[in-house]
């Protein structure tokens, strides 16, 4: 197992490669200038050129190219222009706050999207059936942006139930904070509960109507343990591939949300390095989530080996 | 009534006949029934889109300062009026051709390029499938909203760069599906028959293996082109959309962020434009789903 | 014969597809005893797994139906059984053995773990005590490291010693029958051979009867007591495997029996076809369904069904020419 | 039988795949599909291959029509070696060596109507000239396996298996080759459909003075197409003979097991099972000794140790891989 | 700064100098102790080391925790004491000496029990930003000299006028060498200045809590403590007014005045800032090169009712000239200078121009909402008037900045805000030897208008220098440069239990002064 893992790890340098690469090329793609950025609009034409200098920016390409892989080689991300801080530690700051945000969604979506998954799949051809498709329907469909703007529009401003903005503070107590997230986390999780109620809901009927479900039945198990327990274990693959592109969708899909409701997360952080053209900035917090988008697949796969074990990864020889 | 005959060539041609067209994806799909809502509304928006022209003044962009803010059925505007006094429905309709163009634009570009690719990368395998897959992978690494952000911004705005932006961020997702397809579909027997009879890597890969993907193509392509659509949305929202003044759906929908609370219903139409469409893709893209899987047939 | 343990008396099974009503099972009658092994054979499509499922009511999802008929299983009319009494049915008084032994499995849980949910569902027994059970009816059907194939996933064990296990699933609560549907198809000859051993074995052992389907006609010769032959949804012919094989009365199963090369026939000469195909089985129900492929057909063939009649005693055919006086004898059918 | 020359030899052919185990990132293994086989097949007969399921019986058809590329041996057509061909050459060799599948239903593109999939070929090999050429040839190749114009048009889903697999058999001889590998082209099939592909291959066959290498695990199939029989076990060919002697004389203790497990042909037969004991042995990694060694009722401790090789014995032809036989092999046969 | 990537349409207030304020003293009470006043910044503070700061949301925590040595008075006519209790400039104008107060303590930090305040540390701290400041906030002086404790001398390289005016910045606030070499990086989260509040604690992007300094030297702040929330988008922020979860909304813009001017909760206050936003043509190339077709196009637009489109809430006044009315440089008798709307002249002078059929025109501007409706409205002006097509490029702020700046636009819309001092604008906007950098990206080059600017900035007299700068506003304007169109206000939500609260022209919140003393009623 262990040596799998590992096998796996290094099967995701390439990816990251390319994703360093890639993040480098682009950043220095954006036209605009990071000195110019940094020392805003009064900056006199000598201050911007003092200030490339300092960054390293007049240096050709390659080697600034150069530089940046042997540093990243060694764990070092630089250090932010427009924080004047070490990406890593901003980062590190970002990441819970997105996490708050982005795994009760997925917590939430999940058991949500699997008991409406199965209902439907259960009950499927009745209403209800009809009503929670429909209902997962819109849930995929929705443009979240548009969500949250109405979400604020209904419940803060209308009803001023919740509040607005950030993610409050702790030192207001744990309930501050909570009553931040809610908006937040109805508009994260309500793709991933539509998408997971959907797949769910195909992959339950797959296996329900697959073979030893049909062999179950024949031996008399009853109905509830045979797709509690057996189809819905049969039908947890692509469940779990959706949770795993979802889950890296919300680490950094929160950029939207995160925008509107100016959650302090790793979405916010990248949109304002990419206005500042904060290049190390963007490239310390692309790698890292990039680097949670592989880990995840990663950890997707592991599980898949524990929930079935007889499911070949590779596409074919 | 006359019996019919089951031995008899001519039932038995009937029944074929018969069959071939309740079978033939057309009816399959008139008979879906969400699938036709889903097609309804889809070719109500491309209407709209298509005929603006002649179902409004033809002026979106035409300012009238003094109406500004207009609400539904005020002064003869349907729905109202903009920051502008420019009249919402106009410029929804016309909307409607940006938004729809760039989606479609998107999927057309990132198709072909994701189509190709995985082709390539599917059928040849080993190495090609290596590095053509491992660069897909590292560019689905990237957050998609976050990567077309970040296109959009080295390209600039306007139209070509947000359906470039949009499209090239698709890419891999189409070239993946494509690669699994082709994975599949490289070692059906009738890959190897061709094989045995000699013909050309060519025409293996477009004669056999790309009919043979395409309907997942089409099923993917329809349900992304739900997704391009609020992608275009998202970015018009950010503020990195197409160029002004025209209207799309998501420029609409930023303006009318910005008067929330004095004219909610700009950001409340232009959202539920989007989300019909994206439900009538998803739809119709479920039906196709339906029709073409040999498995869902009724 | 001893007393009948299955009866099924003109069953019909109709599916309601958007093309009509498909008559999938469109008029089947047979009776099992007990400690009898019975076969039915008879083409793709001709009804013999919706006979099968149609008796423990285990209609595939969808538009099924069993229309008309009668199940009687050991005085209980199986039809009027509730969902409640159908589970104990189906576990403990009839068992099902699938085609494919791989898929009739659930491919997420270990062997041990299916076999004592198996167990604790139809006894109530502890963990240890099923586990015990399950590992006794594994070697009991020759898996000789049972307790390591308990530990193991189905897609572990080859095709054979997955159907063993089935075997040993199904034998687990004794039932009085168990219904295999080609339980063999998918195995290899000498593997089949095997498996045909074991399941004649537990007839002797425990004296469960075995409804056996097949499309192998040496299976049935090898294995049953008695055979039914369906075309197209109905029962053509019914008797003891012998008198099949001597006296066969049945064109089709005419068609059947001598389009089977056989090791010792001579290469020169062609084999006997049966021309044409099935009908659609929407369209039959109006005439004789094998009119249109039978040398034989007159033109009642074309306008009556036949009835399923006992020519001899204990051998039911269903033909218009055969009540025929003088009948027909059988011959080579079209060689074309 | 008369001798004809040899059209296919094949000489000490092997074929390894490399499989990976199971779950992430399980080792690569080696699998044995072909052990070094070594095969004459002359012009115009049958030859039957039979053997157990995974035994490496398509594997061998593969290789032999370019699918599969052989690990070690050769393959030689009408002396020449088809391994080392330049890509114009195998593509000519096409012509010669075609092939019928096991499954009617996949072997058929699903896009192509039956007459695009029958023409294919011709337009390859561009044998015939002309829309209108070609229109005739397919509609005579139709006639010949008994399809008309009338489906001609048609999807292969609207073909019974039987009809496709007529569809198959016209697709391989639409180029007129002299070898035709025919891969358990019937064991899908229905037993009264199975008599008219079996009828229309040998018609065919005998037609065309076609050569077939005719793969099939039902015996009395095999037996009843084929000149000579060759038994496959685990990769290797064990015994080799004319149709009939397997049914009179079988040698090999696998070829005895065999018989004695296939279901009795009536009633009345009371078959004496030889049985088997033990799973089949996988034909992965690396082995030692005779195949069937784990389950042989006459396994002696040299089974275990050494590959017997394929030798003849008794009458012409007849050939055996097995030590209980050695003493009594006569030299210099074949 | 004028205009910052993250603020939303109101620029950025840091100015200083004489100007009308409009001074709203709230229903006076019984001032009482305690509370919180929670403020709303329109960013989020990222670095709090004066020298490293570059955004006014910064400033203001640096403004309340720390203090200058002199700042401008409220009304910012005139430049006031602040630790320095008096100032003398030397007759060559190169040599400031300082008097300093000496009851000054820095609040109590890691590295400092909250010891007194010497002229060691004026001099640490102003020598720090000359050599450190990126933004070049002090760059005019050249050395400082400790006479004693209380007494320092600034020697400047060159006379400069805007001296005093620099040392107001935030920039140059006063803090104590032990804390900022005992932070080093990390000096820009653990500030310690003199201010009236120290810093408990800074969370990058949530909050900057703030609490009162007992040993203020000016007053005992009422308040217990203040904390700054950075709340990107003014709509939210105003919502946030209404649910309580602030006090005081600065840098409200678009319809966030409104709702604050309507909400019965929330009361708007307004003052006019020290801003201009402006259509710059482009002065080297392209048909703008020509002064005909520049005078067309400004005689093409109805400024008052652009203005009015773009400020649809009445959140800035209609300008005319490159300067903010409140700056001493103004000069009211050049508005007429300013060509009127006259479509029909317009036509025809470009006609003269050679263009009578129009042209096409790229219009450069960040992606603000005020921006892009002000270039909507512009493209259909010209359309309409002149049969110009613009094409309105929209980008957001970096790429914007570089195509302005390079002097590459046709046209580009800006606004820009600084001291009150007239030399932050006319020198950086006109000035010959600022091409190339934001301010004259258009390229404006003058002779005349740069002597009278170098002129100017070697005077110490105010009266001088005043006439010299509408002397150069009277050559620029003649020049038609571009359409200067509004002044935004400073636009302030505040909930109506703060009590005692100022605005000023320059947008500083001032909580505690030896004037003010913000409170909160209950
Ligand atoms: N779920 C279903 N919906 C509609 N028709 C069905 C369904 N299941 C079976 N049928 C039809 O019922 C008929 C009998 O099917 P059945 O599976 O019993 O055949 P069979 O004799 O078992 O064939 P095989 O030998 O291939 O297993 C077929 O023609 C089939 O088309
Ligand atoms: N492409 C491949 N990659 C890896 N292993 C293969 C491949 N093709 C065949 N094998 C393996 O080679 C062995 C021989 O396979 P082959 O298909 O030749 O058997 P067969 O005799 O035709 O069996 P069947 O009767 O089931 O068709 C099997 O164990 C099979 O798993
Ligand atoms: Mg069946
Ligand atoms: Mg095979």
């Amino acid at each position: 197992m262990f040596k799998t893992i590992l096998i796996r790890c290094l099967q995701i340098l390439p990816s990251l490669f390319v994703v360093v690469t890639l993040t480098f090329i682009l950043t220095r793609m954006i036209p605009g200038d990071p000195a110019r950025a940094v020392l805003g609009p009064q900056a006199s034409v000598q201050d911007v050129q003092k200030m490339r200098e300092t960054m390293g920016l007049d240096q050709p390409l390659v080697s600034q190219y150069k530089d940046y892989m042997i540093q990243i080689a060694k764990g070092d991300f630089g250090v932010s222009y427009s924080y004047n801080q070490p990406v890593l530690g901003l980062i590190a700051k970002r990441i819970p706050n997105t996490l708050l945000l982005a795994l009760p969604s997925i917590l939430i979506a999940l058991i949500a999207g699997l008991s409406i998954g199965v209902t439907s799949a259960v009950r499927q051809g009745t209403l209800v059936d009809y009503l929670f498709m429909i209902l997962a329907l819109v849930g995929v469909s929705m443009p979240i942006f548009w969500l949250g703007l109405m979400l604020v529009l209904v419940f803060s401003v209308h009803l001023g139930w919740l509040p607005v903005l950030g993610m409050g503070s702790m030192s207001s107590g744990i309930g501050d904070v909570i009553r931040h997230m809610v908006l937040p986390c109805f508009c994260l999780a309500t793709i991933p509960t539509a998408t997971f109620s959907r797949i769910t809901r195909s992959s339950i009927l797959e296996s329900i109507h697959g073979d030893s479900i049909r062999a179950l039945r024949a031996r008399g198990i009853r109905e509830s343990v045979v797709i509690w327990k057996y189809a819905l274990k049969s039908a947890l693959p692509p469940v779990i591939t959706v949770l795993g592109l979802q889950l890296a969708g919300c680490f950094a899909g929160a950029i939207l949300t995160e925008t509107i409701f100016a959650w302090p997360g790793m979405g916010t952080l990248i949109v304002g390095a990419i206005d500042n053209r904060d290049y190390a900035l963007i490239q310390g917090a692309v790698l890292v989530i990039a680097l949670a988008f592989v880990i995840i697949n990663m950890l997707v796969d592991v599980v898949y080996m524990i929930i079935n074990p007889n499911v070949s990864y590779e596409g074919g020889f | 009534m006359a019996k019919v005959l089951l031995l008899d060539q001519q039932s038995q041609e009937e029944i074929l006949r018969k069959e071939r067209k309740a079978n033939n994806a057309w009816n399959k799909l008139k008979r879906n029934k969400t699938a036709v809502l889903g097609l309804a509304a889809v070719c109500f928006m491309i209407a709209i889109a298509v005929f603006a022209p002649l179902i409004t003044d033809g002026k979106p962009n035409e300012i009238h300062p003094i109406d500004a803010y207009l609400t539904f059925f005020q002064k003869g505007h349907l729905l109202g009026t903009d920051e502008f006094g420019r009249d919402l429905f106009t410029r929804i309709c016309y909307g409607a051709r940006v938004s729809l163009l760039v989606a479609a634009g998107a999927t057309i570009v990132g198709g072909i390029a994701g189509v190709l690719l995985g082709l390539l990368a599917g059928y040849m395998g080993g190495i090609v499938d290596a590095v053509v897959m491992r660069i897909m992978d590292g560019v689905l690494a990237f957050p998609f909203i976050l990567l077309s952000i970040v296109l959009m911004t080295v390209l600039g705005s306007g139209m070509t760069n947000v359906i470039l932006a949009i499209g090239i961020a698709e890419i891999p997702r189409f070239a993946r599906v494509v690669r699994g397809q082709v994975l599949v579909v490289k070692r059906e027997e009738y890959c190897n028959a061709g094989r045995v009879i000699g013909i050309s890597h060519f025409r293996m890969l477009f004669h056999h293996i790309l009919p043979n993907t395409i309907s997942e193509v089409i099923v993917y392509a329809t349900l992304n082109i739900a997704s391009a659509i609020i992608s275009e949305s998202a970015l018009s929202f950010l503020g990195l959309g197409i160029d002004l003044p025209t209207a799309s759906w998501g420029s609409i929908l930023r303006a009318g962020r910005n008067s929330l609370n004095t004219a909610p219903h700009i950001a409340a139409v232009s959202g539920v434009f989007i989300l019909i469409t994206v439900i009538g893709f998803n739809l119709l893209g479920d039906g196709i789903r339906d029709v073409l899987d040999p498995k869902m047939k009724k | 014969m001893s007393e009948a343990l299955l009866t099924v008396k003109d069953l019909k099974t109709y599916f309601y597809t958007s093309g009509g009503v498909s008559k999938a099972v469109d008029g089947v009658s047979f009776k099992i005893n007990r400690g009898e092994i019975m076969g039915i054979v008879g083409e793709s499509g001709s009804g013999k797994s919706v006979t099968s499922s149609s008796i423990i009511r285990l209609l595939p999802a969808g538009t099924g139906k069993i229309v008309s008929g009668s199940i009687d299983f050991d005085g209980t009319d199986v039809l009027a059984l509730n969902k409640k009494e159908l589970l104990s049915f189906r576990g403990k008084d009839v068992s099902m053995i699938f085609q494919n032994p791989m898929t009739s499995l659930s491919p997420v849980f270990k062997v041990g773990h299916q076999m004592t949910e198996l167990i604790r569902t139809q006894q109530k027994v502890d963990r240890q005590s099923a586990y015990r059970m399950a590992e006794e009816a594994l070697m009991k059907v020759g898996i000789t490291d049972a307790r390591r194939r308990m530990d193991s996933y189905p897609y572990e064990l080859s095709g054979g010693m997955c159907q063993r296990v089935i075997i040993a699933m199904s034998i687990l609560s004794s039932p009085k029958m168990i219904i295999a549907d080609e339980p063999t198809t998918a195995l290899d000859v000498t593997i089949q051979a095997q498996v045909l051993d074991l399941l004649k074995e537990m007839r002797k052992t425990y004296q469960t009867a075995i409804l056996l389907i097949t499309h192998n006609l040496g299976v049935v010769w090898k294995m049953c007591d008695s055979v039914m032959v369906m075309y197209a949804g109905k029962t053509v012919e019914y008797t003891t495997c012998r008198n099949l094989y001597h006296k066969p009365l049945h064109p089709y199963t005419w068609g059947l029996l001598d389009s089977m090369p056989r090791l010792g026939s001579e290469s020169e000469e062609e084999l006997s076809t049966i021309q044409g195909t099935p009908p659609d089985l929407r369209l039959t129900g109006t005439c004789c369904n094998f009119s249109n492929r039978c040398p034989y057909a007159s033109e009642i063939c074309k306008s009556v069904v036949p009835e399923l009649k006992e020519l001899e005693p204990g051998h039911f055919v269903a033909c218009h020419r055969q009540c025929e006086e003088g009948g027909l004898v059988r011959g080579g059918v079209d060689q074309t | 039988m008369s001798e004809n020359s040899i059209i296919l030899q094949i000489k000490n052919l092997s074929k390894d795949f490399e499989v990976k185990g199971k779950g992430l990132g399980g080792k690569k293994t080696v699998l044995h599909a072909l052990n070094d086989i070594s095969l004459d097949i002359r012009e115009g007969e049958v030859l039957g291959i039979i053997g157990e399921s995974g035994c490496g019986k398509s594997t061998l058809g593969r290789c032999i029509v370019g699918l599969h590329k052989p690990t070690g041996g050769d393959i030689l057509f009408e002396g020449k070696s088809i391994l080392k061909l330049s890509s114009r050459e195998r593509f000519e060799l096409c012509k010669n060596i075609q092939m019928v599948f096991q499954d009617p239903y996949s072997s058929l593109d699903p896009r192509h109507t039956a007459a695009d999939s029958v023409s294919e070929p011709m337009i390859i090999h561009k044998t015939v000239k002309g829309r209108q050429e070609l229109e005739k040839r397919v509609l005579e190749l139709f006639q010949q396996v008994g399809l008309d114009i009338q489906h001609m048009n048609r999807y292969p889903h609207e073909f019974s298996g039987g009809q496709r697999q007529r569809l198959n058999v016209a697709r391989a001889i639409s180029i007129q080759p002299k070898v035709v590998v025919c891969d358990e082209p019937v064991s899908a099939l229905d037993v009264s459909i199975q008599a008219q592909v079996i009828n229309l291959l040998k018609g065919l066959q005998k037609k065309y003075h076609l050569t077939y290498v005719f793969i099939s695990h039902d015996l009395s199939v095999v037996k009843y197409v084929s000149d000579r029989i060759a038994i496959m076990y685990l990769g290797q060919i064990v015994e080799l003979c004319n149709g009939g002697d397997i049914y009179k004389n079988p040698l090999h203790p696998y070829t005895k097991a065999l018989l004695s497990a296939i279901p009795p042909e009536s009633p009345d037969e009371n078959k004496e099972r030889i049985t088997l004991e033990g799973e089949i042995s996988s034909p992965i990694g690396d082995r030692e000794g005779c195949p069937l060694a784990g389950r042989c009722p006459e396994c002696m401790e040299r089974c275990k140790k050494e590959v017997p090789s394929l030798l003849s014995y008794g009458e012409e032809g007849h050939q055996v891989a097995c030590f209980l036989y050695e003493s009594k092999i006569v030299q210099g046969g074949n | 700064g004028s205009e910052k990537p993250a603020s939303t349409a109101a620029a950025t207030e840091q100015a200083s100098t004489v100007q009308e304020t409009a001074k709203e003293e709230k229903t006076p009470g019984e001032p009482v102790s305690g509370g919180i006043l929670t403020i709303s910044l329109s960013s989020s503070p990222k670095n709090l080391d004066p020298v490293k700061y570059t955004g006014t949301y910064e400033s203001q925590i640096i403004g309340t925790v720390c203090d200058t040595l002199v700042e401008y008075n409220t009304e910012l006519t005139e430049i006031q004491p602040g630790l320095a209790k008096s100032w003398k400039v030397s007759d060559d104008g190169r040599a400031y000496t300082f008097t300093l107060r000496d009851d000054v303590y820095f609040q109590p930090g890691k590295f400092q029990e909250g010891r007194k305040m010497t002229a060691e540390d004026v001099k640490y701290s102003l020598e720090r930003s000359r050599k450190l400041s990126a933004m070049n906030r002090l760059d005019m002086l050249d050395h400082c000299e400790v006479v004693s404790d209380t007494e320092l001398v600034c020697y400047l390289a060159e006379p400069n006028a805007v001296f005093l005016t620099a040392l107001t910045d935030a920039g140059n606030v006063i803090v104590p060498k032990e804390e900022v070499e005992g932070w080093g990086d990390d000096f820009g989260t653990h500030l310690v200045g003199t201010g009236p509040f120290a810093l408990e604690s800074f969370e990058l992007d949530q909050q900057a809590v703030l609490k009162r300094n007992d040993k203020y030297w000016a007053a005992k702040p009422y308040l217990d403590g203040v904390t700054f929330k950075p709340v990107s988008d003014g709509n939210q922020a105003v919502n946030a007014l209404r649910t309580g979860e602030i006090n005081l909304a600065t840098s409200l813009s678009g319809e966030a005045v409104k709702i604050a001017r309507e909400d019965q909760s929330v009361e708007l206050m307004e003052t006019p800032g020290l801003h201009v936003a402006y259509i710059y043509f482009n002065q080297k190339s392209g048909p703008t090169a020509d002064i005909k077709v520049r005078e067309a196009i400004i005689k093409a637009v109805n400024v008052d009712e652009l203005t009015a489109g773009v400020y649809q809430y009445n959140e800035a006044k209609s300008a005319s000239l490159p300067l903010p009315p409140g700056s001493w440089g103004y000069d009211s008798s050049l508005e007429s200078e300013k060509p009127a709307y006259d479509p029909e002249g317009a036509k025809k002078l470009l006609a003269e121009a050679g263009y009578p059929d129009g042209f096409d025109l790229n219009i450069y501007i960040s992606n603000t909402e005020s921006r892009i409706k002000m270039a909507t409205l512009f493209q259909a002006y010209l359309k309409q008037n002149l049969n110009i097509n613009v094409n309105i490029n929209t980008s957001e702020w970096g790429a914007f900045s570089e195509i302005a700046a390079s002097g590459k636009a046709d046209v580009f819309a800006m606004s820009w805000t600084w001291y009150p001092d007239p030399y932050f604008f006319l020198n950086k906007l006109f000035h010959s030897s600022s091409i190339g950098s934001l301010g004259n990206g258009q390229g404006f080059e003058n002779k005349e208008v740069d002597q009278y600017l170098d002129d100017a900035l070697l005077t110490t007299d105010q009266a001088k220098r005043a006439e010299l700068y509408k002397k150069a506003l009277a050559v620029i304007v003649k020049q038609y440069p571009g359409i200067f169109y509004a002044n935004e206000n400073v636009n302030w939500g505040v909930s109506s239990n703060v009590q005692g609260l100022t605005q000023r022209a320059d947008g500083k919140v001032k909580i505690c002064t030896p004037d003010i003393n913000v409170w909160l009623s209950k």
